[in-house]
């Protein structure tokens, strides 16, 4: 009956394998939040309530001023990181699109690495 | 052969300035000024030549055509840089190049010390060339390039000695007034355009002729009368009429000769010669006829009684010609098209000597204009006198000059014509002509004789001028004498320009109709009536000022005791039915050109400013202001959808 | 049931939100995400197309538009960078220099 | 394939001079400002000439799967933007040696790029192509604005395009996601028919076209989305500001025009061509009088652009009220004429105002004072291009305002084309004043001589303008036979 109605509004069918998957995933978390609480040595320091490893520190004045370098390979890296977007469409197809596609695809990464070669050149990439 | 010279007519003009503009550095003044004239001398020759040929009546207008280039072509428009010289053009090209000859000869003496000699000549003959534009072309498009070329070149020549920006204001207000009518004229080709399908001028007079033989445009057709009344608007604006004539007197800023060839012989009939060139228009428009001959009627009459006043020299003669050209237009108004076209070439020769008379005064005067601070000036400028009287004589329209000729063949066609319209309009060309002979003799005897009342540093210079001044002048005064001749009544079988011009006018009057021809005695008698009106205005004036300015001396306040006191009987019919509603026609014609042109004028233009001014208001800066206003263009034109 | 006029409604509802947000905001970098919630928003209308369409075309069209708004991104902020070393201000009401 | 890169050409080639020109910054590295000069000028003329012998052979067709349309209207456009770029290279040479605030390597790769999309927006026949050429056209522009880094106005001219470039964009994606919506095609060819075929997402198409439009006014500058032009003409670089106001326009009329059919469609041409006229008239009579008391000669020409981008919207609403029929063919070479002279006159007077400014910043109107006595042909030549802009016979810009006016007269659109005259009218005040100032008024007493010099590259630009509009103005027939006979095909 229930499979009946599923196959009426495939839509929803199609989300039921998710359904385990999003309980194993409430359990998991429950339970990596829980355990800890149960089970860990609790100790209070500064070093202990501050962020871990790295980031940026979680007080202080909003006002800080960062380095110029910290935005330009933020900047650079969303570019390159979207620009590699249109490399998937191409991987998936790389059969049916042959030799003209593999060239466009190269002339793509080229004219990005020309980019990069340039941002490189001007000293974006020097970290001092 | 002959295509090549007409191509050359125009040609050289123009050369003319490339020349000069060129070489401005190089050349010496004196061969700059030799080039400029002969730059005028050799079209008029030539003009001579080619224009013998085509004298010949045939049932086709003679014309001698020339197609220089290809022009505008696309949009179904197919016009080319095509020249046509038939009677019409014929005649104005020589007026333009015989008289701008005469004048450019003058100027030599008279700009010699100015600084701006070789920029003046540049000007003038690219003034011209664009006039020969405007007469030569046979397209539409070609006549309205000269139109606009003769306009900036007034433009120029009207601002030639205005050294800052306020000055310029005179040369702006003669710009932005023509800009009115060229709105008209602009109109008016495009429905022209969309009604026959071209441009050519010839083409279209012929598709109206033949389309109204063939029922296509009955008499009084709208179309044609708006068409007709558009172009009329851009004649006013051109020939200084009612209410666009305010910028004409503002013009005599210039220097004089400019004032002689631009204001008063050439570029001001342009109006006339578009009328004339589109009489077929007009006959078969009586309503816009009439309106050609009730404007050009009130203009005349209000223009003449606005000089009746006047002190400046040249604002006498400047509102003469507003006035004169009124009569052309009452002329046309009336279908007296051959007689207009005479009236033009008589004005042309009379009205450009007293123009260069005047300067003559002015130059021997160092520029002094105020004619009330003239007086006794026969003996020291001799052969500026008499010429300067001959020409008084011609505008003044007593016979034999020329102008008694061409004002009483307008005349008698307007008072003879059928209907209550003409004789009225007649009646007020014969009152016009009253006070113009009134006012010449008026401006004669307050420069030329009387008590001398000169300052003591023009007294210091007073010379009679050069010979490049006098020459043209008395070239000009044999003209003003013996240019009636051209056209004689009807009854004297002698009419040169009448049986020249026949062909051209042949479409209009078979449309409207031949005027009847009157008996002999008829005309006789109405040739001596107006000759006694105007010698009885010029006796009138003579006496009156015989002994200087008298009363009008002082302001013109409390001038009419004076006029009482006066013993005359004539006087004082005149001073209770004339003058007391003349003075007030006078003064307020002075008002309305004072306050209401002016003001519409100037408030328009202040009226772009302030909405200038809000437009720069809300440019403050602002992107926040930018994006507002974008949005709110945005949501005006989404909720335009629904 | 959710049809493809609904993420058009929606779709109208960030565009508004944006356009507004950009009109209100003072700070150049919140006008400028502003403009990014526009451009997604019609993006938006892309997908919602497209998936209506079952043609894969308004989706590569996004997919697109987002690169070139990433390319303008880049070109702001490193505008508004060179602005803010010049007057040291991000309120887009102290830039009125240019005007009249 | 190779046909297809073949009939891109005039899109390609200026994008692979922009990357030479990064390449040869890449590996030479450091200021080689006259050799990026000579790179950049090449290959604007190496695209102009390519253009015109792809225009002169015909060689027209679909490319890219019909998402590049290059036919002979769009060969014309993007003939007209390769010539503004060349010229405003020409410009720019003199410009940028007088200032050291402007890398010149990155300026000149960034005009190429911008032609580049300019020349892909004429040809695009693809939503998808049409967004990317916008993008590709103003991105560039946006950093050619600001490029004058150390200059708070150009900065700040930048800053304001950019924002308001990009809310626009967003306008303008989201009318082609709406089209998308309503048609299920992103082929600007088979928009209407596939609206049409749709015929219950009416309403949705004409949103996508009215949103569609905004972004375009935008680009054109028309009222009211026309604000930024004055604040962003001013404080770029001279030569930016004379390629912005002469190719953008070109770009952005060119696919204005490819986009009527789909306007018609859309709204109807009775709704669709009355806009359009509402639009020409406000933005004809702002862009007047806002220029009417300018000091500034760059502000002036940018009020003066706007009102020229009114008079082309005048053919435009023409075209789309008459849906198809000869009005499409004589309304598209009416425009692609205004916008070939308009782009000569404009690029000539931008040059005569680099030459006044003198490396100074020098913008006021008042420079002109007594440039007559001067330096008379520059004076001349000037009034040459001040007269063209204003439309006086017997110059370039007359011939295109009739033809543009005589296009809604045809379209019985009478009303409209009385109004344009009477905003043309009111334009000459601002135009004269100039000439005035030239030709009438001397330099304040005492004023030191000043020292113009002319780069002859500069001299070569202006001087071909001023031919050019004199040429096109009193012999156009060649150039009008041609813009007809290639509209037509």
């Amino acid at each position: 009956m229930l499979m009946f109605a599923f196959q009426q509004t495939s839509a929803v069918a199609d989300h039921v394998p998710l359904l385990p998957y999003l309980l194993i995933v409430l359990g998991l978390v429950a339970a990596l939040l829980t355990l800890p609480l149960l089970l860990g040595r609790k100790t209070k320091n500064a070093v202990k309530s501050a962020s871990y490893e790295c980031g940026v520190a979680p007080k202080g004045s909003a006002r800080q001023r960062f380095s110029v370098h910290f935005y330009l390979v933020a900047v650079l890296f969303i570019l390159f990181d979207i620009e590699a977007v249109f490399l998937f469409p191409w991987a998936l197809n790389i059969q049916g699109l042959g030799l003209a596609g593999f060239v466009e695809a190269v002339v793509f990464v080229a004219v990005l690495g020309l980019g990069l070669g340039y941002a490189w050149r001007k000293g974006v990439l020097d970290w001092q | 052969m002959e295509e090549n010279l007409l191509e050359l007519i125009i040609l050289i003009p123009f050369a003319s300035v490339v020349v000069q503009y060129f070489l401005h550095r190089v050349l010496p003044a004196r061969l700059a000024g030799l080039i400029a004239c002969g730059a005028v001398l050799v079209p008029f020759l030539l003009t001579v030549v080619v224009g013998r040929g085509i004298g010949a009546a045939a049932p086709q207008v003679p014309a001698v055509t020339a197609t220089i280039a290809s022009w505008l072509t696309g949009g179904g428009l197919e016009v080319a840089f095509g020249l046509r010289l038939d009677p019409l053009s014929c005649a104005w090209t020589l007026v333009v190049t015989g008289i701008g000859f005469l004048i450019h000869v003058y100027s030599l003496g008279y700009m010699h010390h100015d600084p701006g000699f070789k920029r003046f000549f540049i000007y003038m003959n690219l003034f011209i060339g664009s006039m020969l534009a405007l007469v030569l072309g046979d397209s539409l498009p070609l006549l309205f390039l000269g139109w606009e070329g003769v306009g900036l070149c007034s433009y120029l020549l009207i601002g030639f000695w205005f050294e800052d920006m306020n000055n310029a204001r005179a040369g702006q207000k003669a710009f932005v007034v023509n800009r009115i009518g060229d709105l008209g004229f602009l109109l008016a080709m495009l429905m022209i355009f969309q009604t026959f399908g071209t441009l050519d001028i010839a083409a279209v007079t012929n598709g109206l002729s033949a389309g109204h033989a063939q029922g296509t445009f009955a008499l009084g057709d709208a179309r044609i009368t708006l068409i007709a009344l558009l172009l009329f608007v851009g004649a006013c604006g051109k020939s200084a009429q009612l209410p666009l004539f305010v910028w004409l007197p503002d013009a005599m800023a210039g220097p004089t000769p400019v004032s002689a060839l631009i204001h008063a012989a050439t570029m001001v009939t342009a109006g006339i010669y578009m009328v004339a060139r589109f009489s077929v228009f007009f006959a078969l428009a009586p309503v816009a006829s009439a309106v050609v001959a009730i404007v050009g009627a009130l203009t005349a009459f209000v223009s003449a009684t606005i000089a009746l006043r006047q002190r400046d020299i040249k604002k006498v003669l400047a509102y003469s010609t507003c006035s004169q050209l009124g009569y052309m237009f009452l002329g046309l108004g009336v279908g007296a098209y051959g007689a207009a076209v005479f009236h033009v070439v008589t004005h042309a020769f009379f009205k450009a000597l007293l123009f260069l008379g005047a300067g003559s005064v002015i130059h021997a005067l160092s520029h002094e204009q105020n004619a009330m601070k003239m007086g006794g000036l026969k003996p020291h400028l001799p052969r500026t006198h008499w010429t300067f009287f001959v020409g008084c004589f011609a505008l003044a329209g007593i016979f034999p000059f020329a102008g008694f000729f061409s004002k009483d063949k307008i005349l008698g066609e307007a008072l003879l014509g059928h209907g209550w319209l003409f004789p009225l309009v007649g009646v007020l060309g014969l009152i016009t002509a009253l006070m113009t002979a009134f006012y010449t003799f008026r401006l004669y005897r307050l420069v030329f004789t009387g008590p001398e009342r000169l300052d003591a540093h023009a007294k210091k210079h007073l010379h009679e001028s050069p010979a490049t001044m006098t020459v043209p002048l008395v070239i000009l005064a044999l003209l003003s004498i013996g240019g009636g001749a051209l056209s004689l009544p009807a009854f004297a079988h002698f009419d040169i320009l009448g049986d020249y011009l026949r062909p051209i006018f042949a479409p209009a009057l078979a449309v409207a109709g031949e005027a009847a021809h009157h008996a002999v005695n008829v005309e006789v008698a109405l040739m001596l009536v107006s000759l006694a009106v105007v010698i009885g205005g010029a006796w009138w004036a003579w006496n009156r000022f015989a002994r200087g300015p008298g009363d009008q001396l002082p302001l013109p306040q409390g001038g009419l005791p004076f006029l009482l006191e006066n013993k005359w009987f004539v006087d004082e019919i005149y001073a209770i039915f004339v003058v007391g509603p003349m003075r007030g026609t006078a003064l307020l014609a002075g008002f309305f050109d004072r306050y209401v042109i002016d003001g519409i004028v100037n408030g328009l233009a202040r009226l772009c400013d302030l909405c200038g001014a809000v437009v720069r208001l809300l440019q403050n800066g602002a992107v926040h202001t930018y994006a507002l206003l974008f949005i709110a263009g945005a949501v005006y034109l989404v909720c335009s959808l629904l | 049931m959710i049809t493809v006029v609904d993420y058009y409604v929606v779709a109208s509802i960030l565009f508004a939100i944006g356009a507004l947000g950009f009109l209100l905001r003072k700070n150049v970098l919140v006008m400028f995400m502003s403009v990014e919630l526009m451009l997604n928003s019609a993006n938006l209308v892309l997908v919602a197309s497209a998936k209506s369409f079952d043609l894969a075309r308004g989706s590569a069209f996004a997919l697109v538009s987002v690169a070139v708004a990433a390319a303008e991104v880049g070109v702001g902020l490193a505008i508004i960078i060179a602005l803010f070393r010049l007057k040291a201000t991000v309120d887009a009401e102290e830039i009125t220099n240019l005007r009249g | 394939m190779f046909q297809d890169i073949a009939l891109a050409g005039p899109i390609l080639l200026p994008a692979l001079a922009a990357l030479l020109l990064l390449g040869v910054e890449l590996l030479a590295g450091g200021r080689r400002s006259q050799g990026s000069f000579l790179l950049c000028a090449l290959g604007a003329l190496v695209a102009l000439i390519y253009t015109g012998y792809f225009l002169a052979n015909g060689r027209t067709g679909l490319a890219f799967n019909g998402t590049l349309n290059v036919d002979n209207t769009a060969l014309l456009i993007a003939l007209i933007v390769h010539f503004s770029a060349l010229l405003a290279v020409l410009l720019s040479r003199s410009y940028l040696a007088a200032r050291r605030d402007a890398d010149a390597p990155e300026y000149y790769s960034l005009v190429m790029a911008a032609a580049s999309g300019m020349a892909m927006l004429a040809a695009a026949n693809d939503l998808v192509n049409v967004f990317l050429g916008v993008e590709l056209m103003s991105i560039p522009l946006y950093v050619l604005a600001a490029i004058r880094r150390k200059s708070a106005r150009s900065v700040e001219a930048g800053l304001k395009y950019l924002l308001l470039g990009a809310f626009a964009s967003a306008f303008l994606l989201f009318g082609m996601g709406l089209l998308y919506g309503a048609s299920g095609s992103t082929l600007l060819s088979a928009l209407p028919a596939e609206i049409a075929r749709l015929e219950t997402n009416g309403g949705l198409a004409a949103f996508g076209v009215v949103m569609f439009l905004i972004g375009v006014f935008f680009k054109v500058a028309a009222v009211p989305f026309h604000m930024w032009t004055p604040d962003v003409y001013e404080g770029s670089p001279t030569p930016v500001t004379a390629f912005m106001a002469t190719a953008t326009k070109a770009a952005a009329f060119g696919l204005l025009l490819r986009f009527t059919p789909v306007i018609a469609t859309g709204m109807g041409p009775e709704a669709g061509s009355s806009m359009l006229a509402v639009i020409a008239v406000l933005t004809m009579f702002v862009g007047n009088l806002g220029a009417l008391r300018q000091q500034n000669l760059k502000r002036l020409l940018a009020y003066s652009s706007i009102a020229h981008a009114g008079y082309m919207l005048v053919g435009v609403a023409a075209i789309v009220a008459e849906d198809g029929g000869e009005i499409a063919l004589t309304g598209s070479s009416a425009i692609v004429f205004y916008l070939g002279t308009y782009a000569a006159m404009n690029l000539g007077a931008f040059g005569v105002a680099v030459v006044l400014d003198r490396g100074e910043g020098r913008e006021g109107v008042n420079e002109l004072k007594g440039l007559c006595s001067e330096r008379p042909l520059l004076a001349a030549v000037m009034a040459v291009f001040t007269l063209a802009l204003a439309g006086v016979p017997p110059t370039a810009g007359f011939l295109g305002k009739l033809y543009v006016f005589s296009c809604a007269v045809q379209a019985r659109m009478y009303a409209l084309a009385v109004v344009a005259v009477l905003a043309s009218v009111v334009g000459l005040f601002y135009y004269l004043r100039l000439i005035l100032l030239m030709y009438f008024t001397p330099r304040e007493e005492g004023a030191e001589p000043r020292l113009l010099r002319t780069d002859s590259f500069l001299a070569v630009a202006s001087f071909v303008c001023a031919v050019l509009v004199l040429w096109l103005g009193v012999l156009p027939a060649w150039f009008v036979d041609f813009v007809e006979a290639t509209v037509r095909g």
